[in-house]
């Protein structure tokens, strides 16, 4: 899914596939001369989940209403920042612990709101877009819990 | 109407999508998911804490109170733990 | 300067060549499993600097003092989160727009720590680190006056 | 002692570096700028604005009544640009 507003280019990708964090970066900011600010996040499995050891996790999601809900809210992003551009990749399928899961790529003028934004994406990707993991562990399989402190997480960012 | 189920919602009911046609009297997400769980054990035990389920209509989230009328796909789903 | 403290390589770097983002993510996170969260900012050179057209922009740095000034910074952002690994790199020289000029990179466990530390670096190297902006325009040539939003930004993380 | 000079503070000077031998009595950094700037029309451009002067003693950030004592080395410059 790519889109371009208000010269913010947008990519959003749901994939199996691994990511190149520097080639996401160089799409975004070639022939560019009015960013001063890339942040990028990437999320990656860990070997440890809350103190039990995981061997592996699976990511599902819920195709087509994960890409709109991540398109939401990368609209949202772009009402609430002056951004350059916005590239959301989540990978689907069976992690092993050090590889990547998520990546987020902001790029503004001024760095605030590229941090900020990747920030607020990233809580927002935690809470409300559908993906759901499943950790394998020494003890058998289980749906991953969400925590509250990613509700919490989302909830700064709510408008009064 | 389509139904999906995902993770171990899905898990439990034992299918990741199915049409029903419930009876004209379910009106809301909740009254759904009260009649669902009527079907069987396996909806039953899926839908066991109903306020923890979350709900999609057409790709967008919904609360237990939302109509289901007009809906083309409703999704029930664990909370979300991506990113 | 490299050094490493509780599981946490820390790089610090001033040079003319340009960094390559994989590359220092890849060194940062190679062989571990602990890491869920890395977040890179890299600053770009703009074109458009407070509404002036910029030709190219040259920074000057005080050698000695400027790895010490950040590796102080980086010792107080271990102290305050919990870093699996810090690289900073800072180039020098005269670029030109869309040029990278600075890299921060944080990893952690959760993203949280991991945003605020890079956001946190970011606000001291703009104010604290001994480093200066000289620019080109059609007009001539000037030094970049220090903004008041970067001190303010600044002090969002001093401790009452 | 060694002084060093960065950004326009180097260019109005028009030197980068050089070896200073202060009188007894200059004992702080504010009292060092005020004896710099009456050296000649250079030093007294540079430091016209002696508030915004930053001054760094031996690497280390300090405030205009530091003391400069025991100082090996002190620079000055103007407020920092980098990032």
């Amino acid at each position: 899914m790519t889109s371009s507003a208000a010269n913010c280019p947008v990519a959003i990708r749901i994939q199996e596939d691994d990511f190149d964090i520097a080639r996401e970066i160089a799409v975004l900011t070639r022939s560019r001369t009015d960013i001063g600010a890339v942040v990028s996040f990437s999320g990656l499995c860990r070997a440890d989940e809350d103190s039990s050891k995981i061997a592996a996790l699976t990511l599902e999601h819920y195709p087509g209403m994960a890409e709109e809900e991540i398109k939401r809210h990368v609209d949202e992003a772009m009402s609430r920042w002056p951004l350059n551009g916005v590239t959301v990749i989540h990978r689907v399928g069976r992690f092993r612990p050090g590889q990547n899961i998520v990546l987020v790529l902001t790029a503004s003028q001024h760095r605030r709101a590229a941090f900020e934004a990747a920030e607020f994406l990233m809580d927002y990707l935690k809470t409300s877009a559908p993906f759901w993991k499943k950790e394998e562990s020494a003890t058998g399989t289980g749906w991953v819990e969400a925590h509250a402190r990613d509700d919490e997480a989302a909830a700064r960012w709510t408008r009064s | 109407m389509k139904v999906k189920y995902f993770a171990w919602v899905r898990e439990r009911i034992g299918k990741a999508e199915e049409m029903i046609e419930p009876p004209a009297t379910v009106r809301t997400v909740e009254e759904l998911i009260a009649w669902l769980s009527g079907q069987n054990e396996a909806y039953a035990y899926a839908f066991e804490k109903p306020k923890i389920i979350r709900t999609a209509i057409d790709h967008a989230h919904v609360k237990a109170d939302a109509t289901i009328a007009g809906a083309r796909e409703i999704a029930f789903f664990p909370p979300m733990t991506g990113g």
